[in-house]
């Protein structure tokens, strides 16, 4: 049986996720692991929205083709939607501060590997 | 009532409005800031006004008008109340105290500072998932950028060190926002809710893949509280950022993370507090081992707040065992953390280098170091504060419950952050001081000063609390206790007006209560009171205002008092705990005492742990119980509530193995210190010992008799300690070593559980107290003229110091017992007590004890007070009069007490009757007669007076014309003595018996502990290696942690 | 001077600095005066028959003498027999036995062992080097004339005289203890200007007080 | 048990009784002594003159008052300790003083004499005398214990602490001797016994020639007199405390004499055999000879 | 004994040999070699031991121009053999170098001969103290040119009426009267 699109989209996000936990975990270069972030977090996304994916419904927006009478029947479940476009406006708010970090921290320390910041330990 | 929203309205209008100010008008900006989380502090403040006082319900706030699951809904309850007041009153002090930096930072660091304080104020109100994950991300990222404010940009090897902390956050923070959105929507894929309350009815866990999604919202949440080993990130953080912000981020995030995870756990269910228990009890360990090794002050710091957050995990893993009086414990602990590192923190910005040693600076201003004290007393959970009963509770309720194990961790985890602790306050209080001055700027004093305030109104409302529900007294409202803590307020008046007042305060406490003893308690009654009083004569020889004697010297004896007072097992350890607080900072005030002090602490602190646990065991179950009723325990749990709280009481008599604090302890301590911690403090355990063996008689353990374990260590104690002081050369040093030997005598005395053997003990308390303190403050008082307390350096002072002679001379008489003084009463009753005793072998190792104190008492007064005078002491005075006076009272009582020794042990003799109605003595006319033999003190004294001034008579007819001569007219081989300090005989003065005997005094005691030490030390310092500073490490021990969480937890 | 008896300043523990002379802090400076009797003679004689008996020597070697009092103590002469017994302290002695030469070293100790006995206490010579020095008359370090430093009560001659002389030596100070002839400590306190005279002549470094009580 | 005046006359008969007693015996065992080495040895009145002459002399020194007083103390312990306990069975006129205390005082007034005498030596600032000192208690806290031990066990066996109970639990012939009821015990106590003699070998208290005789270095005179004294009387006190716990005590004086006399010398022949131990030596010797036998002695009872 | 000798003038310039002994000999040699031949003495032959050092003084001898004598007697334990090694020193102002550091003893015999016969021994530990006399405050007594007579008339009382006999008649007179 062929994966419906909402298991292929969760796969998806989940690959995505592990991708970039093993990015963060494994590039030593602060950008990069921005960038793993950053994967990771679209993988989350993705795993929410294709979690609130309901076979054979439209998007969850009332205009003229879904009314409001029909809509619990016709639209897929819009919480999702509305915590995937929170999620996405932090994680940019986050990724833009980690960027922010970085230049920060290679402005003061001429280095962007996180091996090098080991100074507090112990 | 204001709705709780406008917490969040508040903070979030003011950080709008920062916006639109002009950004060169700093002032203004810092006064909006500081309105809006002053007006958040009163919203709370109001609303948990009206929770306590009017009594009102939990009220929620519907956002977008909906009702759950459609909107976000708050909820406003007492916790949320309590909580939000602790943030925000946090969020204001930080704010107060970064004024410099505020101001320095403009209106965009002081809308970051709101932001994150709202953010916190959200995590606790809001009921929706998703919205606490909002609120937990925002918090993340002004997190962020307030670690930055830690002024360490201007270069400088740390330069850089909270950018590179922050970063480790971020990243950390990453991997928790993965998980937790993750959980979050697969537990609204399962429930189709995101309301929380919603969430627990829908039984998350019986759905589909619902306990996955608990576990990843739960790890995540969990991680935001630090446990081990998922916490390397925050003591980065810690160690790098503003110590204003480390205090909102103790203080107000661990408490606003732990309130999230108290509300997941709700969702969760039952089957997650184990996990949650494990979680904390590991992290609560894990973190103040870790600490032990510690150096940095912020940085230790951050270790015990992970610490303390892992310890009310497991009270919020324990609830259902807690039941309803969770609430109590966990936010007993909770808010005596918070204040207390919210404090600690604030002060550690007042200091410029960041060693712990360093806080010696500290010293110069006594205000600040009686906020460390209240800080460290609350973190340590000591009374009066809400630690206290909250940990009396927690460990009576798992004990209760048969939690043994978990019961033993806490305690081994609490007492090596009292270590810790209390070794951080040696340093302050003994170290050598930096140059640097501490400034005292008043709005970075002011929380400091809040902090304080607030500990002690938390500690009355707490013993308040504690009254409602488990029906006790206020501690602080116990008159001792209140008296002792007056002289805090005192403190700036001169000490001889102090000194009266404790006098007259004593004295007059007795005079008012003494009616109300029994005999047996009213000598322990005259002893602290009346014999304390006594010894505070002595301390009119210090001028000045001698700050904090008084507080805790008062502590001490309101401690004592306390102890004999109380009949319920709680104000017993409460007094306890007192009563060793207050010895303790009276034994630190010494000169060199900062070791012994602190091994002191540590001992007496694991003894009051055991007995704590003793008594929980005893209590099975029940809140606290009647001391008498100690007898009813039942039979399995009895004779380990007896070994329990006997080793307890025996770390303060120091028997054997227990006793390596004491010499150090008593020979450091100041002149007038060393009578009250050894005449007086030691009769603290007696009395301990005695309750305990009064109610609850021989027990047997594996078939072993514990009271002849008792007779075992008694008697080797009196070997060792007899033993130990004759190899002394501090004098002081030699006293404390036969102190430890009296007390083996006392111990046997009571171990014997015969009439005898009890009167025995009571004269030995009676005895010990006096010639103790007799010979404490002679040859303190000695040690003061001549600056030394090495024997073999003085010598000859008799005729300097008559008084002090004679004080020694009568003293070292009645110690060793020969007649006709005091001590003889003592040794005679003690051979009557061991006629009738059923186990005999320990005797033989109190015979040969008793022998040896010839050796050292001998020494005592001959190296010291005869043989050769030295140059440099020629010319000594005799010991101030305020500490002869007391020497001289103390003469006169021994002389008395060995005439009618019936004074006192009449009465206490007929009172054991009703225990030991065997074996009494007959009081007849001038004789004492037991079942055994007799003994007539008057005649004694008579012929022997008759014999000794008919001899002397004689003497003096003969040998009328004698020459005096000078100390080098001795026969010496017809040669001359060279110089004073090669003809005194005195150093090593017992090398043969040494040759003989010395096999016996190796220290192993002293390795055993020394090695124990270390291992922990060693153990801390290997597993504190774990964190080693690379972010990507942290990120992986948050994903192990998940990982040995889902196997070990077995989800 | 020794330098050890010199006077030095020395400070307190109190941190007063103060001048300590040994000679004055550590000695007693008291000059020995005449003792007198038992006002009762009766009780004097007494006294002096149970001194007679009851000879106490100090156990001071000083030249070859010294191995021929030896003897005294083993069973073929057996002094315990005539009360003579010997003590190890000058303190409990009061029969000194100049035992042949005395040089001037030790005759600096014989005087303090001397003076240390308590009175009364007799002096015995023993052989011709403490009569008039014998061998060692012209010796740079003896003295020649034991009498000229303390006061003697009895010379047994000889070179050396064997134990039965000292024998016979003991009998006649018995005879002369108890006829109240043997006042040597009364003679040294009263001529007490002279003996010092005397010693002080022949010791050169005098490092003691003058009487050692 | 009460006290009558008629117990002061009473007492010093006893007293002057002993001190004559001991002053011969000391004399008596002395020429034992000497015969022993083939000498004749002091003639028997010898200590009496010794004793004359030390009252007789002229002149003595003092060091303070503490070493005034030493001797003081010495007698006073030695007297206090023979009054102290009862020196006839079954007589009235010598049951001494024994109504204030039982056989603890006896054991714990041995000490008084003792330290005050250190003391006095103490200040007499010769180290000597602290060096001997030092021995004697070390030696002593040993040599102690065995006899400790042993009364223990007497006192167990006849549940009792009064010495006139224990003397009168052994009447009624030879064989209800402690002796012979309890010879463990007895032997304890009889190691001890010679370790508290201060004769050879364990009189390196007062070596005489190495620290010349210890304590009493400075002591003289009539100081030396008093504890001359003691030495007639100390003895014998002792020796009356064993006779009454171990050798059924004496009904009369004849007794009394003969049985005081063959205890002592027990310490005496001891000491005319064996040469001198040092003091470790001897505290060894009693922890691994003596003191098992009293502990044995306590297990039996 | 010879052999050594031989061995010993090979590296030295040695006087002659005195044999007292088989085992015990005495040889002289110059000041500045005494150090070396001690030291070869004790590493090379064995003589590890310093039986004694002491002094002599040649006054009437008028040998050399009055001079004392040194001798330095060494033993070899292993061979059972002793010898003395001489050195004549002047009489005035006499210094000498010390051999404490190769015989610790030495000090002490050096301290002796200082005091008795005024040998200087710089160096020498302690070679300054009293040894034997006490407070001495004339020439040193062992000296040849000290009068010891003399000395002892001054300083000491004679007893009157002491006369001095020659031995021999007076024991011949004593034993055999009359017939000298």
């Amino acid at each position: 049986m062929m994966p419906s699109i909402a298991q292929l989209a969760m796969a998806t996000g989940f690959i995505l996720i592990l991708i970039g936990f093993y990015g963060a975990l494994t590039q030593r270069n602060l950008l990069r692991m921005i960038v793993a972030f950053t994967l990771s977090g679209t993988g989350v996304n993705i795993v929410i929205v294709a979690i609130g994916y309901m076979h054979g419904r439209t998007a969850p927006i009332l205009d003229a083709t879904v009314n409001a009478a029909d809509a619990v029947s016709r639209v897929i479940d819009p919480v999702p939607q509305a915590l995937v476009l929170t999620a996405i406006v932090i994680g940019l708010g986050v990724t833009a501060l980690m960027l922010a970090y970085a230049l920060k921290l290679h402005e003061q320390r001429r280095s962007l590997d996180i091996a090098k910041f080991t100074e507090l330990k112990w | 009532m204001v709705s709780p929203l406008y917490l969040i309205v508040l903070a979030l209008a003011a950080a709008f409005l920062l916006g639109l100010l002009n950004p060169e008008r700093r002032g203004r900006a810092y006064a909006v800031t500081l309105v809006a989380l002053a007006g958040m502090t009163l919203i709370s403040a109001d609303w948990l006004w009206a929770f306590t006082m009017e009594g009102i319900d939990p009220v929620d706030v519907y956002t977008a008008g909906a009702e759950p699951p459609f909107a976000i809904n708050l909820r406003m309850g007492l916790a949320e109340a309590a909580l939000t007041l602790l943030v925000n009153l946090t969020g204001l002090l930080s704010a107060l105290y970064l004024k410099d930096v505020l101001l320095a930072g403009g209106r965009r660091t002081m809308a970051v500072l709101l932001i994150s304080v709202m953010a916190l104020v959200g995590i606790i109100l809001t009921r929706d998932l998703f919205n606490l994950f909002v609120f937990f991300e925002l918090v993340v990222i002004s997190s962020a950028g307030l670690v930055l404010l830690a002024n360490d940009k201007d270069g400088g090897p740390a330069s850089g060190l909270s950018l590179s902390a922050g970063f480790k956050y971020l990243i950390v923070s990453q991997f928790i926002s993965a998980f937790l959105l993750l959980g979050i929507i697969f537990a609204y894929h399962a429930t189709g809710t995101l309301n929380i309350d919603g969430m627990a009815n829908a039984s998350l866990g019986l759905a589909t893949g619902g306990t996955i999604a608990f576990f990843l919202m739960f790890m995540a949440i969990v991680a935001e509280l630090k446990p081990f080993p998922a916490n390397g990130w925050a003591l980065d953080i810690y160690e790098s950022a503003h110590p204003a912000f480390s205090a909102i981020f103790s203080a107000a995030t661990g408490a606003a993370a732990l309130y999230a995870v108290d509300k997941l756990l709700l969702i969760g269910g039952a089957e997650w507090l184990p996990i949650a228990t494990g979680i904390g009890i590991v992290t609560f360990i894990a973190a103040n081992l870790f600490a032990l090794p510690q150096t940095h002050d912020r940085r230790l710091l951050g270790y015990s707040s992970i610490a303390q957050t892992g310890l009310v995990l497991v009270v919020l893993g324990q609830r259902d065992l807690l039941g309803d009086s969770t609430p109590f414990i966990a936010f007993g602990l909770l808010i005596s953390h918070a204040v207390a590192k919210a404090g600690l923190f604030w002060l550690s910005g007042l200091l410029k280098n960041r060693q712990l040693a360093d806080w010696a600076a500290l010293r110069q201003r006594p205000l600040l170091v009686f906020a460390f004290v209240t800080f460290t007393a609350m973190l340590t959970g000591l009374p009066p504060f809400p630690g206290f009963y909250a940990k009396w509770e927690l460990v009576h309720q798992l004990a209760g419950a048969g939690q043994f194990t978990l019961l033993g961790l806490i305690l081994l985890g609490a007492l090596i952050e009292a270590g810790y602790l209390f070794r951080w306050f040696g340093y302050l209080m003994k170290r050598e001081a930096p140059v640097e001055t501490v400034p005292c700027t008043g709005h970075k004093v002011g929380p400091v000063l809040v902090a304080v305030a607030a500990g002690w109104a938390l500690a009355y409302l707490w013993g308040d609390l504690a009254g409602g529900l488990f029906g006790r007294d206020n501690l602080l409202l116990a008159l001792p206790l209140l008296f002792a803590l007056s002289f805090l307020l005192l403190d700036w008046l001169p000490a001889w007006i102090k000194n009266s007042l404790a006098i007259a305060g004593m004295v007059a406490f007795f005079l008012l209560t003494w009616g109300e003893y029994d005999p047996l308690r009213l000598i322990f009654a005259i002893i602290f009171l009346i014999g304390g009083a006594l010894t505070l004569l002595a301390s009119y020889s210090v001028h000045g205002r001698r700050i904090g004697f008084y507080p805790a010297a008062m502590l001490m004896y309101a401690g004592m008092v306390m102890l004999i007072r109380a009949t319920t097992s709680f104000d017993f350890f409460a007094a306890w705990e007192l009563l060793t607080v207050g010895s303790y900072f009276l034994i630190l005030r010494g000169k060199h005492s900062e070791p012994h002090a602190l091994s002191y602490i540590l001992f007496s602190l694991g003894g009051a742990f055991l007995i704590l646990a003793g008594f929980a065991l005893a209590a099975a179950g029940a809140p606290q119980f009647d001391l008498a009723s100690l007898a009813q325990v039942a039979a399995p749990a009895a004779p380990w509530v007896f070994v329990l709280l006997a080793v307890g009481f025996m770390t303060k008599t120091a028997a054997i193995g227990l006793h390596i604090w004491l010499p150090g302890a008593h020979a450091e301590a100041e002149t007038d210190v060393s009578p009250m911690v050894s005449g007086i403090l030691l009769k603290a355990g007696l009395y301990g010992m005695m309750v305990l063996l009064l109610a609850m008689g021989k027990q047997q353990l594996y078939g072993v008799e514990l009271t002849h374990v008792l007779l075992w260590i008694a008697a080797l104690t009196a070997l060792i300690g007899n033993l130990m002081a004759v190899f002394q050369e501090d004098a002081k040093r030699l006293l404390a070593y036969s102190s430890i030997g009296q007390m083996g005598y006392a111990l046997f005395g009571l171990a014997l559980m015969n009439h005898l053997g009890w009167l025995m003990a009571l004269v030995f308390v009676i005895n010990h107290y006096i010639y103790k303190s007799m010979l404490f403050l002679a040859v303190g008082g000695v040690a003061k003229r001549t600056g030394t307390r090495e024997m073999y350096k003085m010598g000859g002072l008799i005729r300097l110091m008559p008084l002090s002679f004679i004080a020694v001379l009568i003293g070292i008489i009645a110690v060793s017992g020969v007649p006709p003084l005091s001590g003889f009463g003592g040794r005679w009753v003690f051979y009557n007590a061991i006629m009738s005793a059923e186990y005999r072998l320990p005797m033989v190792v109190l015979f040969m004890a008793g022998p040896i104190a010839f050796l050292y008492l001998f020494r005592l007064i001959y190296t010291i007070f005869l043989g050769q005078l030295k140059d440099e002491l020629r010319r000594v005075k005799e010991a101030p009069f305020w500490i002869v006076l007391p020497q001289m009272i103390y003469v006169a009582l021994l002389l008395v007490f060995a005439v009618v020794p019936g004074l006192a042990l009449r009465h206490v003799d007929a009172y054991l009757n009703q225990f030991f109605p065997e074996g009494g003595l007959h009081w007849g006319g001038g004789t004492i007669i037991s079942d055994y033999g007799y003994w007539n003190p008057v005649a004694i004294m008579i012929i022997v007076g008759v014999i000794f001034t008919t001899v002397f008579a004689l003497l003096l007819i003969v040998n009328r014309k004698a020459q005096m001569v000078k100390q080098f007219n001795i026969v010496f081989s017809a040669e001359r003595p060279f110089r004073p300090e090669t003809t005194h005989y005195a150093w090593n003065f017992y090398a043969p018996y040494r040759k003989a005997m010395g096999f016996l005094t190796q220290p192993f005691v002293t390795r055993f502990w020394d090695t124990l030490a270390d291992l922990l030390h060693t153990a801390g310092d290997l597993g504190r290696r774990l964190y080693d500073g690379n972010g990507q490490s942290y990120g992986f021990h948050f994903l192990a942690f998940v990982v040995i969480v889902f196997f070990v937890g077995g989800i | 001077m020794k330098p050890e008896l010199l006077k030095r300043m020395v400070k307190g523990p109190d941190g007063v600095e103060f001048e300590v002379e040994p000679m004055r802090d550590y000695y007693c400076d008291a000059p020995p005066t005449v003792q007198h009797g038992a006002y009762i003679k009766i009780v004097e004689d007494f006294f002096n028959w149970a001194r007679a008996e009851s000879l106490w020597i100090l156990g001071f070697g000083t030249g070859c003498g010294a191995i021929e009092m030896r003897p005294l103590m083993t069973p073929r002469f057996d002094a315990y027999r005539y009360g003579i017994q010997w003590r190890p302290t000058p303190r409990q002695a009061n029969l000194l036995v100049i035992s042949g030469y005395l040089s001037t070293k030790t005759l600096k100790r014989a005087i303090r062992a001397y003076e240390q006995m308590q009175s009364p206490k007799y002096v015995v010579g023993l052989g011709s080097c403490t009569i008039n020095g014998g061998m060692y008359w012209d010796s740079y370090n003896t003295i020649k004339c034991l009498d000229q430093y303390m006061p003697v009560d009895l010379y047994i001659t000889g070179c050396m005289p064997r134990p039965e002389a000292l024998l016979a030596g003991f009998e006649d100070l018995k005879k002369l203890i108890r006829a109240g002839k043997a006042e040597g400590a009364n003679q040294y306190a009263e001529r007490f200007d002279w003996y010092k005279a005397n010693q002080k002549q022949v010791i050169h470094d005098w490092d003691m007080p003058d009487y050692n009580w | 048990m009460d006290f009558e005046w008629i117990k002061i006359p009473y007492a010093l008969l006893t007293l002057f009784i002993v001190v004559n007693f001991g002053m011969l015996l000391g004399a008596f065992i002395q020429k034992i002594g000497a015969r022993v080495g083939r000498r004749h040895g002091i003639p028997i009145w010898q200590n009496y003159a010794d004793l004359i002459k030390n009252f007789g002399l002229r002149t003595s020194i003092t060091h303070g008052v503490m070493f005034y007083l030493g001797p003081v103390f010495r007698l006073t312990g030695g007297i206090g300790l023979l009054l102290f306990v009862p020196t006839i069975y079954g007589s009235e006129m010598f049951s001494n003083l024994s109504f204030s205390g039982d056989l603890i005082l006896a054991l714990y007034f041995v000490f008084f004499g003792t330290l005050g005498m250190a003391l006095g030596a103490g200040e007499s600032g010769h180290p000597h005398a602290a060096i001997g000192i030092s021995r004697g208690l070390s030696q002593v806290s040993m040599a102690e214990l065995p006899f400790a031990l042993a009364v223990f066990a007497v006192a167990l066996q006849y549940q009792t602490l009064s010495v006139t109970d224990i003397v009168a639990a052994q009447q009624g012939g030879i064989a209800n001797w402690t002796l012979f009821t309890n010879p463990v015990a007895v032997a304890a106590a009889m190691l001890g016994f010679l370790g508290s003699m201060m004769r050879p070998p364990f009189d390196v208290v007062i070596a005489p020639q190495e620290i010349p005789i210890g304590p009493p270095t400075e002591y003289h005179s009539s100081y030396l007199a008093l504890m001359q004294t003691n030495r007639a009387i100390f003895p014998i006190a002792k020796i009356v405390i064993y006779m009454n716990l171990f050798f059924g005590g004496a009904a009369s004086w004849p007794v009394f004499f003969l049985k005081v006399f063959l205890i002592y010398m027990v310490s005496v022949i001891v000491g005319v055999v064996f040469p001198r131990f040092r003091v470790e030596q001897s505290i060894r010797w009693f922890l691994v000879w003596a003191v098992p036998l009293g502990v044995l002695s306590i297990v039996l009872v | 004994m010879h052999a050594l000798y031989d061995r010993l003038k090979a590296l030295f310039p040695l006087g002659e040999l005195t044999e007292q002994r088989a085992n015990l000999a005495f040889a002289t040699l110059p000041v500045e070699y005494l150090r070396p031949a001690l030291l070869h003495l004790r590493d090379q032959e064995g003589y590890t031991h310093l039986v004694l050092l002491t002094a002599v003084d040649w006054l009437e001898d008028g040998q050399e121009n009055c001079q004392f004598q040194l001798t330095y007697l060494l033993n070899n334990r292993a061979e059972n053999l002793d010898i003395g090694l001489r050195v004549m020193l002047p009489r005035e102002g006499t210094t000498m170098a010390s051999i404490h550091d190769l015989w610790p003893t030495a000090a002490t015999y050096q301290r002796e001969l200082r005091e008795m016969f005024g040998i200087d021994f710089p160096d020498s530990p302690g070679v300054y103290e009293e040894f034997i006399l006490e407070g001495w405050n004339d020439i040193p007594p062992y000296r040849r040119d000290f009068d010891t007579l003399k000395y002892a008339n001054d300083s000491y009382a004679q007893r009157a009426g002491r006369e001095t006999r020659d031995p021999e008649t007076h024991m011949k007179e004593q034993l055999y009267p009359g017939k000298s």
